[in-house]
């Protein structure tokens, strides 16, 4: 029996096409299909979880505000002692698993591979688009590649991540309004049209 | 709008924010008589001037966080983590 | 012949092109450049509205935000919009307008009849008279009054329009995109600054605008500004209102200026802009002077006549009068004069200007120290009585179809003064103007006092320049010289007749006098009393001289008599760019569980439960009634196997080494104590001692718990748990994670539920002994891991199966598959709802923010050791009285009737309340209608009878008062 | 000066030369028999209903500024009854009486309007929670009607019932519920006051109280010291300061509510209205304006402005209640500073201080209030007790649990 693998939220709500206004700067939206893992110090013991993340996958957890990225897998500040790992699909709660073992008992950690939905959205426009969304300030000079705020991003709280300097955001959101979610990012990108890939 | 400058965060709209109250108030200890929890839950200064209070970073961080605020010009003076001991300022 | 009043040449219209527009049903010309106000005086068109009260004629008084009086309706149907500034709706080709507050038409307007009663409709007289009899004011007088006034009429249909929400951030804010604001915007942006630049115009340049002069320089500015990337430029852009940390709220009129909205286009846009520095150079408003007929058609402000000929190419008169108590608005009359007006003279109170000097110098002949006492005309201007100040000798009569007026200029401070900047009197001026500014704000230009072309825009680029903190980089400026903007003030010529200082709202300066003489003095009394600057221009034009009319009759300055607070909005706005996107289904987020498609597909009934969708009940094609469905789900779980989607309970994964500890102290349970592979039900107090959330808590291992909550509580829960560990706890080590979606989770409920799960759970030992009630264990499910609780709302041997929620339908449909054979029937929320009643379960309508422990028969639930939260405010004495409502269980007597939740026991024959009913179901493991209900002494009456009353419908039923449990009171079935 | 329609008639044909100030402005006197602190709608109301009701005409209002511009300036003007709680429908529901003979008690056009207050609801739970109230008011002869969707539909078109986020479900309806003119309220007041001997004493802000052997003296104010017998507070939003001077700590905080009103337009909306999925009412003024408002902003405030996130989400809600409300603008914005107690519902009580009394803990909802508060204060200064209808609302409920919670919202605020 071949692994199963897990639906989507927004399995049925991406339909691959172009939408909204014909213009020559559309943005681009998708979904990423990863395995997400909460990670918490444990009261006194980041330094423990933080040699032992350097220790076992060479990652050197980022400060408030940032990410790190080692191999295929990038950590999110996501609260004081807390972070959010992403990495590309694998088996189901290998990851978690593994980094468990590697902080022992400095560490907690969570897997949340479901209960988060990954967006990506890039474009000449993307940040015009988020604008409309987005209360936090996503200009160069405040925000940038390799950048993360945890905000509220059309009112539902969300991680975001400027994921590449194209530029490229990836959105972090409850699985449970994945769907609610993706309606206002797509209708905020009707003015420049968007491209589902 | 009150703009918070979360510590961690940095500078946030007051809608990530949850409002929480005085945050001059601590919880007594589990043998403290009854007026010591009457007074926690229900006597305030509600001054006219600065005050301490609690925002939870709910939509962020989600750090409860100690803010010094004045209740008529809204201006933000200092805005610490939970455990920090701050002052009232006396102006 | 069309557009007899354009101008042969000039101004900034299209003369190559031609739009076509309506007003009241008649068609006119018009060009781009043009508003609807310049384009209707284009074509003479004078009268355009009626006032607010007395319902007497009305022209178009401004050529901006400031009018008074030139309101529409424009557009039809679901796009009507009232109210609408003439003098701001810019020109599209198909325009529709219409006038109002007018009936049958506005030359025949039948209520301006009522102007014959003027003198009994002085201010506040309503206050005064229709008392009696008392019931007439809700038939008779108030419909009257609320018919008559009112201006324009709503649209009675949706918007069919989208409105859009946008956040900004910057470093330099400039409002208003005149001199001053052009070049502060430009030093900022050739500073390095992030610029953003606000103008509610079409064009930029305010005052520039009608001053062809000056074209060069402003062009050269826009273009400077224009290839800055820093520098965003958004014209049709009101900033309508300063608030707290710099915030302004401004609204961008994206699609106003076509007859609608593009596709994929928002017609309004709303911004929040977040600014470092706000540079407010949003220009100066015109005043008005109080002299009796200062409301006739025909009757403008100066600056507007100027803004009409320069910039529109419009004469609004065959023949200009001006009355000005300044030098700076003879340029306006010049102004008119080359561009073709006849020029019937300038009238000025000062006995010798500068003005009247140049005037005479052009042949315009000037009656100094002279005044105007009345005007005469109909629905349009003929002429003014001129006359020596105060009354001496005789008056003149003027011909004049067109009156210029200036009072002298009102920097337009309400942004300044929003942010509490205190205003400070300007004497040379006799106005306000900014002081020191309290937030991070410069006001430059006319906004500050500081008017001519070249001084505004000197003093834009010093606001510039302070707000860039940095050495400022030079721009060119313009140059010129400006005429005196100094006033002699006077506000009013007092003579017959009615002298406006709210020209919308039929407010004359008697009015004002009237208020003060029957103690109405302070100037915010005056302002409600006779509803002086309530109108929707908020008095811009005469807001200050009702305030020197009410200075004078307090023997006081004007400045010691002050203004009223200046609000937001600085000038009104659209409500439907306020609410954005957030219209319809979209008002707030939906959330679905894991299984929703699963739900659609197969016909669920949703309801809300907070932001969630929940399925109600499964109809089938043979259910004749949502009950039917309700009944069969619940029988289904009683009599076989049931399934229902509990993804909605909130979900808290606790772990750290005190986690137990933490525990202990949030609930009134002991959770210490629980071992590794056991679930528990636990209650949570308030502090005030008031039951807050339950829910069944598993200990995962040592250091791990699985917390659940109720679905409606579930982020208030989370929120108190981090509060109580970061604030009064800080030493514990606890860590909290939301795992609510994370975690789909469905329970199996009913006799053969054992049966269905053990053929496809794998790794669990499902039987009695091995998985006891309140076990808890992790398995899967062909090959998804799942986590599978005994535990068990509905009162049956069931068990809930939590999976990752990507497996969520799979899992779901191998139990649906497992018990197949068994009839296994998915079962919604209102079920769910039934079982809970007739075991006697609490839920929301019980734990209600009300209820003690003890009144939902829980107090066993509260530990005699150890602090948690609320055990001592839960002791006081009105929370511990015997004499509280307490749980019970209720039938009805007569079983075939219904019962209603929010009915009252009684004692029959009396309407006293003893208490209310919770929740009601029909039941299936009894017959007929069952509930729950809250009763003082409520265990001493159980086995009684008492009447169920619900007076909103007239239904009376009686009820037994009966145990809350009415089905396996000893918990056999669950440890089945 | 008697008002009536004739009056009005014979001073217009006479340029309205003879009429006189409402209320005298008199110098304060040294001494008072009693001071009440707030000239809002329940300071005067309290003295009027002092000197009407008992006798007692001694009395100073004293305000800091010009009367009527606190709270009751600056209020959305819903008067109705249709509490919860019988502490708290009785009281509201002897308020609405007095409303409804107001005007010709005083001889103040007050417009009390009784159009109608319908309280939506979207949810099971809401229609039960509605039920339970609309019954218990009925079960003590209080009108109330519950309406279903249809009829809900009928009874204002401009509700959008079936295609919102949240649809109708159906509303409890008050009818005799409405509005009243919020300024005429208290000038009413004042005048009817002043008649009867009552010193209206503005822009006299009360800086001390005066506290002897337990027992108030006077109070100390910016036009001089004052001496009194007996002190009422009704100072709304000041109340913690005010108590403060008279060495009490009371449960309560100060926040900001907002309201709005729109531009002007033809009779649109006939009745008051609330929505029960988001925080928003509106009802339309005799001017025109659609008046409305919403929640609080959710913090402790003394200032009289508010914030753009409750501009957003009360004119969001607007929307989703009244979709063709959308084209209309927002004319005005303002603030009241409301004092919140910890359950929601007021205080009108003697104090642990003797002679120190006080109508307090209005909320946001206390200008239907106004009549009977200040009937209530008034009877519980004149015997130093409670009247039956405001015996529970005292202060010490808190510290006693006999709270009056109407929502179940527990004790925060700036939740209530
Ligand atoms: C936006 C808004 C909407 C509302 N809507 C409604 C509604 O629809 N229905 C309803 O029933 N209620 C409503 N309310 C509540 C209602 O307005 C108040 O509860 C009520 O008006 C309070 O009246 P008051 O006389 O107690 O207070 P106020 O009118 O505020 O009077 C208190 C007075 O005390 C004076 N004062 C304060 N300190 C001192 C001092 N030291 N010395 C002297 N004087 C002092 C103040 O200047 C003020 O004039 C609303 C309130 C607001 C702000
Ligand atoms: N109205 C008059 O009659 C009058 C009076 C004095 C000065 N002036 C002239 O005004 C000029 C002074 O230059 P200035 O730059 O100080 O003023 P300005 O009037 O040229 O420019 C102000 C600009 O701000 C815009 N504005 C105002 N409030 C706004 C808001 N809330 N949101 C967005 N935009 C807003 C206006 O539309 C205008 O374009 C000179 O030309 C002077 O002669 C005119
Ligand atoms: C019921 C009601 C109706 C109002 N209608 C208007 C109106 O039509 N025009 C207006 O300018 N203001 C109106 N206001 C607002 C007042 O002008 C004023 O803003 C408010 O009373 C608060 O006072 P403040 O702004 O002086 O602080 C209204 C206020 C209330 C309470
Ligand atoms: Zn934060």
């Amino acid at each position: 029996m071949s692994a199963p693998e897990p639906v989507s939220p927004l399995a049925r709500h991406l339909t691959a096409g172009r939408y909204g206004a014909p213009g020559d700067a559309p943005v681009y939206i998708s979904e990423r299909q990863c395995v997400l893992v909460q990670l918490f110090a444990r009261k006194g013991r980041g330094d423990d979880v933080a040699s032992a993340m350097q220790a076992g996958f060479d990652l050197q957890l980022p400060s408030p505000g940032n990410a790190a990225s080692a191999g295929e897998i990038t950590a999110l500040w996501i609260q004081p002692d807390a972070w959010m790992l992403v990495a590309p699909r694998g088996s189901e709660g290998a990851l978690a698993a593994r980094i468990k073992a590697a902080c022992g008992d400095a560490g907690s950690v969570v897997d949340q591979t479901h209960g988060r939905t990954v967006l990506h959205i890039s474009g000449r426009r993307a940040a015009w688009v988020l604008a409309k969304l987005c209360r936090v300030d996503l200009h160069p000079s405040a925000f940038g590649p390799g950048r993360v705020a945890v905000t509220p991003v059309a009112d539902l709280a969300c991680v975001l991540h400027h994921s590449d300097a194209a530029p490229g955001f990836d959105l972090i959101v409850f699985s449970s309004y994945a769907v609610s979610f993706l309606e206002s990012l797509t209708h905020a990108a009707l003015e420049t049209g968007y491209d589902v890939a | 709008m009150i703009r918070i400058d979360c510590p961690y965060c940095g500078p946030r709209d007051e809608v990530e924010f949850a409002y929480r109250g005085d945050a001059t108030v601590r919880r007594p200890s589990a043998d403290a008589p009854a007026d010591a929890f009457y007074d926690y839950v229900y006597t305030r200064r509600n001054p006219r001037g600065w005050h301490v209070e609690w925002w939870h970073h709910a939509a962020g961080c989600r750090q409860f966080l100690k803010v010094v605020r004045h209740t008529m010009t809204h201006e933000v003076r200092q805005v610490a983590p939970a455990t920090t001991v701050v002052d009232v300022p006396s102006e | 012949m069309t557009q007899r009043f354009r101008t042969a040449s000039g101004g900034r219209i299209d003369r190559n092109r031609v739009l076509r527009f309506r007003f009241d049903g008649r068609a006119y010309e018009g060009h781009p450049g043009d508003t609807l106000a310049s384009a209707l005086l284009a074509n003479g068109v004078r009268l355009v509205g009626r006032s607010f009260k007395l319902h007497r004629p009305r022209g178009i008084f401004s050529a901006g935000t400031e009018e008074p009086n030139a309101l529409a309706e424009l557009r039809s149907g679901a796009r009507r919009e009232p109210n609408t500034r003439m003098t701001m709706a810019e020109l599209y080709d198909g325009l529709e307008a219409a006038s109002q507050n007018r009936f049958p038409s506005l030359r025949f307007d039948l209520l301006s009849l009522g102007a014959l009663a003027a003198p009994v409709l002085s201010a506040g007289f309503y206050y005064k008279t229709f008392m009696w009899p008392a019931s007439f004011w809700e038939k008779v007088y108030e419909p009257l009054i609320r018919r008559a006034a009112g201006l324009g009429r709503a649209a009675r249909e949706p918007d069919p329009d989208q409105y859009e929400t946008m956040h900004a951030h910057c470093d330099v804010l400039v409002v208003g995109a005149g001199p001053a604001g052009l070049a502060a915007a430009r030093v900022a942006g050739a500073g390095g600054a992030r610029v953003i630049l606000c103008e509610q115009d079409f064009e930029l340049g305010g005052g520039l605008l009608m001053e062809p002069e000056h074209a060069a320089w402003r062009d050269e500015t826009v273009s400077a500004l224009q290839s800055m990337a820093e520098v965003t430029i958004l014209p049709r852009t009101t900033v309508f209102g300063y608030y707290d940390h710099n915030v302004l709220g401004a609204v961008e009129r994206v699609a106003d200026h076509v007859a609608a909205p593009l596709p994929n286009t928002p017609r309004q846009r709303y911004w929040t802009i977040r600014a470092k520095t706000v540079v407010l150079a949003t220009g100066a408003h015109e005043r008005l002077i109080a002299f009796p007929g200062n409301d006739r058609p025909g009757v403008m402000l100066a600056g507007a006549a100027q803004a009409y000929a320069t910039r529109f190419g419009v004469k609004a008169g065959a023949r200009a009068l001006l009355f000005a108590n300044n030098d700076a608005a003879y340029d306006s009359l010049f102004a008119l004069q080359d561009a073709g007006v006849a020029i019937a003279g300038a009238v000025d109170p000062r006995p010798e200007s500068a003005g009247a000097s140049a005037a005479r110098a052009r042949g315009i002949s000037v009656w100094a120290d002279s005044e105007i006492a009345g005007t005469s005309g109909g629905t349009a201007l003929h002429g003014a009585h001129v006359r020596r100040r105060g009354g001496a000798g005789t008056d003149t009569a003027v011909v004049a179809d067109l009156l210029c007026v200036s009072g002298g200029i009102n920097p337009a401070v309400h942004l300044a003064s929003q942010s509490r900047t205190p205003l400070r009197w300007n004497e040379a001026l006799a106005t306000y103007v900014p002081g020191v500014p309290v937030l991070a704000q410069h006001s430059a230009g006319a906004a500050a006092g500081v008017t001519g072309i070249a001084e505004a825009a000197a003093d834009g680029a010093k606001a510039g320049a302070a707000a860039l903190g940095a050495a400022a980089p030079a721009i060119p400026l313009p140059t010129g010289t400006t005429a005196d903007a100094r006033v002699l003030p006077i506000w009013e010529v007092k003579a017959r007749g009615k002298a406006f200082v709210d020209i919308q709202d039929d407010v004359t300066t008697d009015d004002i006098r009237l208020a003060h003489r029957e103690g109405y003095k302070h100037i915010e009394h005056a302002k409600r009393y006779t509803t002086h600057t309530m109108g929707t221009d908020q008095g811009k034009t005469g807001g200050i001289v009702g305030a020197a009319v009410l200075a004078e009759a307090r023997g006081e300055r004007v400045q010691d008599v002050g203004l009223p607070t200046f609000r937001p909005f600085a000038t009104p706005v659209t409500w439907g760019a306020i609410a954005g996107a957030h219209v319809g289904k979209h008002f707030a987020p939906t959330r679905r569980t894991a299984l929703h498609e699963w739900h659609v597909r197969n016909g669920a009934e949703f309801m809300d439960a907070g932001q969630w969708l929940r399925p109600a009940y499964y109809p089938i094609p043979t259910d004749t009634d949502a009950w039917e469905s309700v009944l069969r789900e619940a029988r289904a779980v009683r009599r076989a196997v049931g399934i229902c989607d509990v993804s909605t309970l909130g979900k808290i994964d606790v772990q750290g080494r005190d986690a137990a500890t933490f525990l202990d102290r949030l609930y009134t349970n002991t959770f210490s104590t629980l071992a590794v592979g056991r679930a528990r039900y636990g209650l949570m107090l308030r502090e005030d001692g008031i039951v807050f959330d339950d829910g069944t808590t598993s200990r995962l291992a040592e250091d791990r718990f699985f917390v659940t909550t109720t679905t409606v509580n579930a982020a208030a829960v989370m929120a108190h748990m981090e509060f109580h560990l970061q604030t009064a706890w800080p030493d514990l080590d606890v860590q909290l994670a939301s795992v609510t979606d994370q975690w789909a989770a469905m329970s199996i409920a009913g006799p053969k539920t054992r049966d269905t799960i053990a053929r496809i759970v794998d790794g669990i030992d499902l039987s009695n002994g091995a998985f006891p009630f309140m076990a808890v264990g992790d398995g899967t499910v062909q090959g998804r891991p799942v986590r599978v609780f005994r535990i068990s709302f509905s009162g049956e041997m069931a068990y809930e199966i939590a999976t990752p929620s990507g497996y969520a339908e799979q899992v779901w449909n191998a139990v649906l598959a497992a018990g197949r054979e068994f009839g296994i029937t998915p079962y919604g929320v209102e079920a769910l709802g039934l079982l809970r009643i007739e075991k006697g379960h609490v839920a929301g309508s019980e734990l209600n923010g009300q209820t003690t422990a003890a009144d939902l028969g829980l107090a066993r639930m509260l530990k005699k050791r150890g602090d948690f939260i609320g055990r001592t405010l839960a002791q006081r004495a009105g929370l511990t009285d015997t004499g509280r409502p307490t749980l019970v269980g209720l039938r009805a007597a007569r079983r075939d009737e219904k019962l209603r939740a929010g009915a009252h026991l009684v004692e029959p024959g009396s309407t006293t309340s003893h208490g209310w009913i919770t929740s009601v179901t029909r039941a299936v493991e009894i017959e007929g209608w069952i509930g729950l209900a809250m009763l003082r002494g409520g265990a001493q009456r159980i086995g009684t009878r008492m009447h169920a009353t619900f007076p909103l419908k007239g239904e009376v039923v009686e009820v037994e008062i009966v145990s809350p449990y009415f089905v396996d009171p000893e918990n056999q079935r669950v440890r089945a | 000066m008697r008002y009536s329609g004739l009056r009005l008639l014979t001073q217009a044909l006479t340029g309205n030369r003879g009429w006189t100030p409402a209320w005298r402005d008199p110098q304060p006197k040294r001494a008072y028999d009693v001071v009440i602190i707030g000239g809002g709608g329940h300071g005067l109301a309290t003295a009027y209903y002092l000197a009407k009701e008992h006798g007692i005409t001694n009395v100073a209002v004293l305000e800091k500024g010009p009367i009527g511009l606190g709270n009751t300036g600056r209020n959305t003007t819903i008067v109705r009854s249709n509490y919860l709680l019988p502490e708290n429908h009785n009281f509201y529901e002897w308020s609405l009486k007095l409303w409804e003979g107001l005007e010709q008690d005083l001889n103040y056009n007050a417009m009390v309007s009784q159009r109608g207050v319908l309280n939506l609801f979207h949810s099971d739970g809401a229609r039960n929670a509605a039920a339970r109230r609309g019954n218990a008011m009925r079960l003590d002869g209080i009108d109330a009607e519950l309406l279903d969707k249809e009829q809900v539909r009928a009874y204002c078109p401009l509700i959008d019932v079936d295609n919102g986020r949240f649809p109708v479900m159906g509303g409890l309806l008050q009818q005799r519920g409405g509005t009243a003119r919020h300024d005429a309220v208290a000038w009413g007041f004042a005048r009817a006051a002043d008649a009867r001997g009552v010193d209206i004493i503005q822009h006299c802000e009360v800086t001390g109280i005066d506290v002897e052997g337990g027992r108030v003296t006077g109070v100390q104010t910016t036009r001089g010291p004052i001496r009194a017998g007996r002190i009422g507070l009704a100072v709304a939003g000041n109340t913690s300061r005010l108590a403060q001077m008279a060495g009490l700590d009371v449960p309560m905080e100060s926040h900001v509510l907002q309201a709005f009103v729109s531009e002007s337009v033809k009779p649109l909306v006939d009745q008051v209205i609330t929505f029960g999925a988001g925080h928003f009412y509106i009802s339309q003024s005799d001017k025109g304006g659609l008046v409305f408002g919403g929640g609080l902003d959710g913090w402790n405030t003394y200032a009289q402005r508010g914030n753009l996130p409750v501009v957003e989400h009360v004119w969001a809600a607007g929307i989703a209640m009244m979709p063709s409300l959308s084209r209309l603008r927002g004319l005005r914005q303002w603030g009241g500073v409301m004092d919140m107690t910890f359950d929601g519902s007021p205080i009108i009580a003697r104090t642990p201080v003797a002679g120190l009394y006080m109508t307090a803990g209005w909320c946001y909802g206390g200008f239907k209030a106004t009549p009977g508060s200040g009937w209530c204060h008034a009877w519980t200064i004149a015997k130093d007790e409670p009247h039956r209808l405001n015996a529970a609302h005292t202060l010490e409920r808190f510290r006693d649990g006999r709270l009056l919670d109407e929502r179940g919202n527990g004790p925060f605020p700036w939740l209530q």
